[in-house]
């Protein structure tokens, strides 16, 4: 059967930031099939040069609103790591919490906000405060308790305050860590719920596999997010050092981001990669809802990126209830409400690595020895997917060639979905190029 | 809906209490101006003196002071004549007949009939001004017996600046009063066959017996300092001006300090002060 | 005079605490400052302090309150004024503070019936302490507020292991019914006396002369433009000066519109005479568009304008303005002492 | 930046709002997401039309235009053109959208050294304009929410505003008024310094709050006093060089723009 298909080029809705995919199909020959991206250049890594240390993660964490949070931990990370300042044990916790908390936030805002309605055949999140209202307040719980967690212990969700290199300017009040504890526990069902949600739906997810390398953070003791060292399917453990070699990006003719590839054309980073690489470390709550699903590493289709970051979800539960009856237990050490940790400022290059919701993220600054940035680099989640994406697109499309250019569209956008780029974040690309309708 | 009288409050016989005004009428009279005939619950009368203002409040928008504009020995309804300029005045050009606004009040000292009953009356009004002028315009022109001459001068930007219309030519016409006008400039595209000339311009060729007049004069601020050095010029004494003065005002009461002009305040000492009273105030600027 | 043991006061508040529908607030540490704050037992009062971030004023006029709601069903408006009467039980308050309140009660109460506030005054308790340590910045003994006879409905004197009560009012008395107290000794009366007295030596900063000539020093040094604007070119028109002053009531009203557009509120909030916009009407005319004009609006305010229509100098000494300028021009003690020595020079 | 003449919406119906993105981190737009059950309150009082973060229907007809970001291609500027044809009110979301925020913090910076740091070799085929702009420099903006986030409390009330047919009002107080509210201990007398005394305040001191000082993120009030502060900071140990880095952080257009009302270039 012959057939031509022009998917021209809209921005991808739903997502954070701007890209479009652009495909053509002339009678049944896939001549074009691209993602771009189309995100104006922030350049942050200039913006920080000259920046003191005590404002580097200020700066970062404007790079992108939803992982504010993780950028905010990887850029004191790096901060910490050029300056040789410990954290301690408390701090580390709460620092975890924080990220918890937002990784929650932006697994539900993804999977309620922007994957939900292409499930129920709606085009946005806000029909279904008619069509299905609680299933709605589910998702909308679940999402403020993401965020109250960050904020309880950062003091906002977005942008937060009370991280700063070295450890927390004001402490959370023990009384709203209680309140937070309660209000996790008691949000077992909500979890059920949205798993049931997703589950009646989720044969409605394409059944399409493409094995790549996985990329993620390990960590010996515990389901990598906060600390770890790399970890690839392909080859294992590889130190955080190296992380420049992990994320080698590249320019390629036909698109507009840099793309990033390891051991083979393109990796995969996020919940699934996460998932495929640590899945024993899991608690038991997210192995069940794995279980549930058939989720069993490693998994090959990234559509299922959605269920891995359910999975996640209880996960996230699970182990903020675990920090914050661990962080009650021992009791707050008390401290100033205005702390500012003492740092003599160093010369020196540290790397900041964790896993963020969308992948592993990098930060790597260098110090002159007035605690000064003279040069930085962030390697972003969503840049590493780009070639991912892509080279699923060039697989996909020509077994859906013979559908109709709408199904296509939607097929494809549901891919970028799944992946939940965040392409605001993204630091690195190059030259901006339209097409389609731009809004 | 509430009870009317002004003395009983539902809620601790709080000052804050408005009570409901009905707007019953709107007259539009220039692109920015419109008049609105407010009618309390039951139909009592506000009970003003005239110059006194009140605070009208807009559901949803805010709060702001207007000067009453009609004259107590109207029954019934009273009349607010209302310049659009920002947030409470646009709103309140948006509403309609038969929309509810609060009232508070009548606040503020009005112009002292006692001190000027029996003399010649000159008012002088620039702009918005008239509004609260008007009120003892009409006060005097419903009870000439109990004042002297009255003169009434009036000065606008342009000719489509002038408020109530139809009333300016009844006061042309009227030989009860003596009404001039003026108006800055005439725009190519407006007709007037009437002065031109800022409002000061006015006063020199008036011919009036400083012994026995009061001057009574509102308008933008620049217009004082000029109006009075006019007055003065033709021999009226400090004691026989008053001004109605305009400052920032939130709670129309004493108490919220914009209204403050060195020690007086507007709400409570004015708006109307007697001449020699703000006359060495830096703040009042006269 | 009364007096009462030192475990029997906390005993006191204790039992306040839990049996009292009020709530009890009373002064705190909080990090490098005082605050006055909700108690959750005596221990955490800390009656020997300096002086506190802001004065109780914020119990009886908070920095935010609402006058009035609105509602619309169908067509029709209610409009209703509101007057939260929500009172306090506020214990440790200095005898400055306590002579601001009464400043205020006089404005607001018994002139100009401010419903609000008269209502979370009259359901307050005020348990005054005498002052047992003076910050950098105060000048209360020179402002006749170091010691005050009247504003309180109990006063507390530390005596060591016990404390002299004096009773200002029958709620006052009554609040003592059901606790230990016993009448003071002649010597300990004394001592109160002797406590009194010797505070005025703690003070480091003095009016030069005494209050009641402000009025007409300000008066003859309003045109001394110089001075102002000198004074002034440091302000940073930032407001703390007026938003952290105790006798300060100036507000401005807002309105909070409730999302479902049908209904809201009006609200006052503290404002300041210092910030820019203060006497700004429709249109952009400002009535003290320079900074001097602001600045020397304050000072005649506390010194001069508030006197001729209350008859009270309204700056009791506290010297929060002081503290809390980051510019360093905030001083009344300071500005006063300076114009009186240009008009003397 | 209010002025009379600013347009309103008060017809009675629920008037139709679009929210767009340009160069900025989003944080915005996700202040409104986390405005949690109170956003479906909010989409009782307007209808959204395009909310490109949340939803796939995009509208051209509308009479409120928020617009998060700041410009930063020729792109940018003639997508901010249409937006403005269709729109009766455009609000500025956020620092960046009202006054270029943190993006104007390499403005600075020789932009061949800023391309260069960022992409190296690949610098040659940047084509985004030198510095960061906001967009009342493109187009003409009706009311600006600042805020590095916005407040979400100022947000809903700007919305509340428009809605009633009344002008969101944006305080022209500084932080310090608020950070007074709250009893915060002041940052200079704990040692620190803070750009509170001269920054629109809004936020309650949010920064202040939560331990830290204020960046500055509002932007300056309408008339800061910036030679008297800049003072201040030098009796507090800063050095000029320092002073400026904090000046920087968010304000360097404003300050450019103050320069230049002043008789200087961009
Ligand atoms: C005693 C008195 C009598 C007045 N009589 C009339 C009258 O008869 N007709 C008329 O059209 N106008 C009159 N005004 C002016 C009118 O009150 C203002 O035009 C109105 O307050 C503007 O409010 P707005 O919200 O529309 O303007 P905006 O520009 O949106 O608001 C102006 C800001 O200034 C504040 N403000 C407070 N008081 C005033 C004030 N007096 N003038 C300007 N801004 C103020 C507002 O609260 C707001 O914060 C009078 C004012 C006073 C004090
Ligand atoms: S005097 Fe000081 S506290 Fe008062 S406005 Fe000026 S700078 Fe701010
Ligand atoms: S002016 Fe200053 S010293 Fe006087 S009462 Fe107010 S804050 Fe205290
Ligand atoms: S305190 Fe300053 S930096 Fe923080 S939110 Fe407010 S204006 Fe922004």
């Amino acid at each position: 059967m012959s057939h031509t298909v022009d998917v021209e080029g809209d921005l991808v809705t739903r997502v954070e930031g701007h890209g479009s995919i652009v495909v053509n199909v002339a009678e049944g020959d896939v001549e074009t099939c691209e993602w771009h991206v189309v995100e104006s250049p922030r350049y942050f890594e200039s913006m920080l040069v000259g920046r003191s240390f005590r404002e580097a993660h200020h700066v970062t964490s404007r790079i992108c609103a939803i992982c504010s949070v993780s950028h905010t931990i990887a850029s004191l990370q790096a901060t910490e790591a050029a300056m040789g300042v410990a954290v301690s044990e408390q701090d580390r916790r709460l620092r975890k919490l924080a990220l918890y908390g937002e990784t929650l936030q932006s697994h539900v805002l993804h999977l309620g906000y922007l994957a939900l309605p292409d499930l129920v055949g709606e085009k946005s999140v806000l029909p279904l405060a008619d069509t299905h209202p609680d299933e709605l307040e589910t998702v909308i719980d679940l999402h403020r308790l993401g965020n109250e967690l960050t904020e309880v212990v950062t003091g906002r969700s977005v942008h937060a305050q009370r991280l700063l290199a070295g450890g927390f300017s004001q402490l959370p009040e023990e009384s709203k860590l209680e309140e937070l504890l309660d209000r996790l526990l008691n949000s077992w069902d909500a979890v059920a719920e949205l798993a049931d949600l997703l589950a009646v739906l989720a044969d409605e997810l394409p059944d399409f596999e493409r094995e790549t390398e996985y990329i993620s953070l390990t960590h010996p003791e515990e389901y990598a997010f906060a600390e770890g060292s790399i970890y690839s399917s392909d080859v294992g453990e590889i130190p955080v050092s190296d992380y420049r070699d992990v994320a080698n990006e590249y320019v390629v003719d036909h698109s507009t981001a840099k793309f990033a590839r390891h051991e083979r054309d393109s990796y995969m980073v996020g919940a699934l990669a996460r998932f495929n690489n640590n899945a024993e470390q899991l608690a038991p709550r997210a192995t069940e809802i794995a279980d549930r699903f058939g989720l069993a590493a490693p998994v090959h289709n990234p559509y299922l990126n959605n269920v891995a970051q359910l999975v996640e979800v209880a996960h996230l539960l699970a182990e903020s209830v675990r920090l914050i009856e661990a962080l009650l237990a021992d009791g707050l050490a008390p401290q100033s409400d205005y702390r500012v940790p003492e740092i003599d400022p160093t010369a020196g290059s540290g790397i900041g690595a964790i896993e963020v919701p969308r992948g592993v993220l990098f930060h790597e600054y260098d110090y002159d020895e007035a605690g000064k940035v003279t040069a930085a680099n962030c390697v972003i989640p969503t840049n590493q997917n780009h070639g991912n994406i892509q080279r699923d697109m060039e697989t996909l499309v020509p077994t859906i060639v013979d559908r109709d250019a709408e199904e296509i569209e939607h097929t494809l956008e549901m891919l970028v979905r799944a992946y939940d780029p965040c392409i605001s974040c993204s630091t690195h690309y190059l030259d901006v190029e339209f097409v389609g309708e731009e809004r | 809906m509430r009870s009317a009288a002004r003395t009983h409050f539902e809620h601790g016989e709080s000052e804050y209490q408005p009570i409901e005004g009905q707007i019953v009428w709107i007259d539009r009279h220039t692109d920015d101006d419109k008049l609105f005939v407010i009618d309390l619950p039951d139909g009592v009368s506000l009970d003003h003196d005239p110059g006194q203002f009140v605070q009208l409040f807009v559901p949803g928008v805010g709060e702001a002071p207007f000067s009453i504009a009609s004259s107590p020995t109207k029954e019934g309804p009273f009349e607010l004549c209302i310049r659009a300029v920002g947030n409470v005045t646009n709103a309140i050009h948006d509403l309609e007949a038969g929309d509810v606004v609060g009232i508070r009040g009548p606040y503020g000292q009005g112009f002292d009939i006692d001190a000027i009953a029996g003399q010649d009356l000159l008012f002088i009004a620039g702009g918005i001004g008239l509004a609260p002028l008007r009120s003892v315009i009409n006060y005097a022109l419903d009870r000439p017996a109990e004042f002297g001459d009255l003169t009434t001068l009036y000065g606008c930007t342009e000719p489509a600046e002038q408020l109530f219309p139809g009333e300016l030519d009844e006061w042309a016409d009227s030989d009860v009063m003596d009404y001039r006008e003026t108006v800055d400039e005439v725009p190519d595209s407006q007709e007037w066959d009437g002065d031109t000339g800022v409002i000061t311009s006015l006063i020199p060729p008036l011919e009036f017996d400083p012994e026995t007049t009061v001057a009574l004069v509102c308008g933008p601020p620049v217009m004082y300092r000029f109006v009075i050095k006019a007055l003065r010029e033709k021999g009226l004494a400090d004691d026989r001006i008053y001004l109605s003065l305009e400052r920032n005002m939130h709670c129309g009461r004493g108490l919220c300090g914009h209204c403050q002009l060195n020690e007086l305040y507007v709400c409570l000492d004015g708006p109307v002060f007697h001449y020699p009273t703000v006359r060495d105030k830096e703040e009042a600027e006269v | 005079m009364k007096v009462i043991d030192r475990s029997d006061l906390d005993a006191l508040i204790e039992e306040l605490i839990a049996s009292d529908p009020r709530d009890v607030v009373g002064v705190q540490e909080d990090g490098e400052q005082y605050v006055f704050d909700h108690l959750e037992s005596a221990d955490e009062l800390t009656l020997d302090y300096d002086l506190t971030a802001l004065s109780p004023k914020k119990y009886v006029m908070p920095q935010r309150e609402t006058l009035l709601t609105y509602d619309r069903t169908d067509d029709e408006y209610e409009m209703r004024a509101e007057a939260d009467p929500t009172g306090h039980i506020v214990v440790g308050v200095h005898p400055y503070d306590l002579a601001a309140i009464e400043h205020l009660d006089k404005i607001f109460i018994d002139t100009l019936q401010d419903e609000p506030y008269r209502r979370k005054r009259e359901n307050s308790v005020l348990i005054g302490v005498t002052m047992q340590d003076v910050a950098d910045n105060c000048f209360a003994a020179s402002m006749g507020t170091a010691t005050v006879d009247s504003g309180y409905d109990l006063m507390v004197t530390d005596l060591g292991d016990t404390f002299a009560v004096d009773i200002g009012t029958f709620e006052g008395d009554r609040l003592l019914e059901s606790t230990k107290t016993r009448n003071a000794t002649a010597e300990e009366i004394e001592r109160v006396a002797e406590i009194e007295a010797d505070l005025k030596d703690g003070f480091d900063r003095e009016l030069a002369f005494p209050p009641a000539e402000l009025p007409t020093l300000l008066e003859a040094s309003y045109d001394d433009m110089d001075f102002w604007e000198d004074y002034a070119e440091q302000c940073l028109s930032c407001g703390t000066c007026n938003v952290v002053c105790p006798t300060c009531f100036c507000f401005s009203v807002d309105m909070v519109r409730d999302l479902d557009g049908d209904s809201g509120r009006q609200e006052r909030r503290w404002d300041g005479c210092l910030l820019e916009d203060f006497a700004t009407v429709a249109q952009g005319e400002n009535f003290r568009e320079e900074v001097a004009q602001r600045h020397r609006h304050r000072f005649m305010r506390k010194g001069w304008y508030i006197y001729e229509r209350y008859g009270d100098v309204a700056c009791v000494g506290c010297g929060r303005c002081t503290r809390h300028c980051v510019a360093d021009v905030a001083d009344p003690c300071e500005v006063y002492n300076e114009l009186r020595e240009a008009q003397h020079a | 930046m209010s002025d009379a003449s600013a347009p309103s919406v008060s017809d009675g119906r629920r008037p139709r709002v679009a929210f767009f993105d340009f160069t900025g981190c989003e944080g915005d737009q996700l202040q409104v997401i986390n405005l949690e059950d109170r956003l479906l309150d909010l989409v009782e009082v307007v209808e959204v039309v395009s909310f490109r973060e949340a939803m796939t229907e995009h509208g051209d007809d509308y009479e409120i235009a928020f617009v998060e970001g700041g410009v930063a291609t020729a792109h940018d500027e003639r997508r901010l053109t249409r937006i403005r044809e269709n729109a009766d009110i455009v609000v500025a979301l956020g620092s960046c959208a009202a006054f270029a925020g943190i993006n104007a913090l390499r403005n600075d910076q020789e932009f061949e050294t800023v391309k260069e740091r960022v992409y190296g070799e690949d610098s040659d085929s940047i084509t985004s304009y030198p510095i960061a702009r906001p967009i009342d420099d493109v187009i003409e903006v009706d009311y600006e929410i600042p805020g590095c986030p916005i407040d979400r409390e100022e947000f809903v009330g700007a919305v509340t505003a428009l809605v009633n047919g009344a002008e969101p009002s944006i305080p022209n107080y500084p932080v310090c008024v608020e950070c007074k509210f709250e009893e915060n201990t002041c940052a200079f007398e704990r040692g620190e310094t803070c750009l509170g005394p001269i920054t629109r305040g809004g936020c309650s001191a949010t920064c202040v709050s939560a331990g830290t000082h204020c960046w500055g993120c509002r932007g300056m009030v309408d008339d800061p006093n910036e030679g008297a502060y800049t003072d201040v900071l030098e009796d507090h140990g800063l050095t000029t060089e320092e002073i400026i880095e904090e000046y920087q952080l968010y304000w360097n257009w404003q300050r450019d723009s103050r320069a230049v009302a002043d008789g200087g270039n961009r």
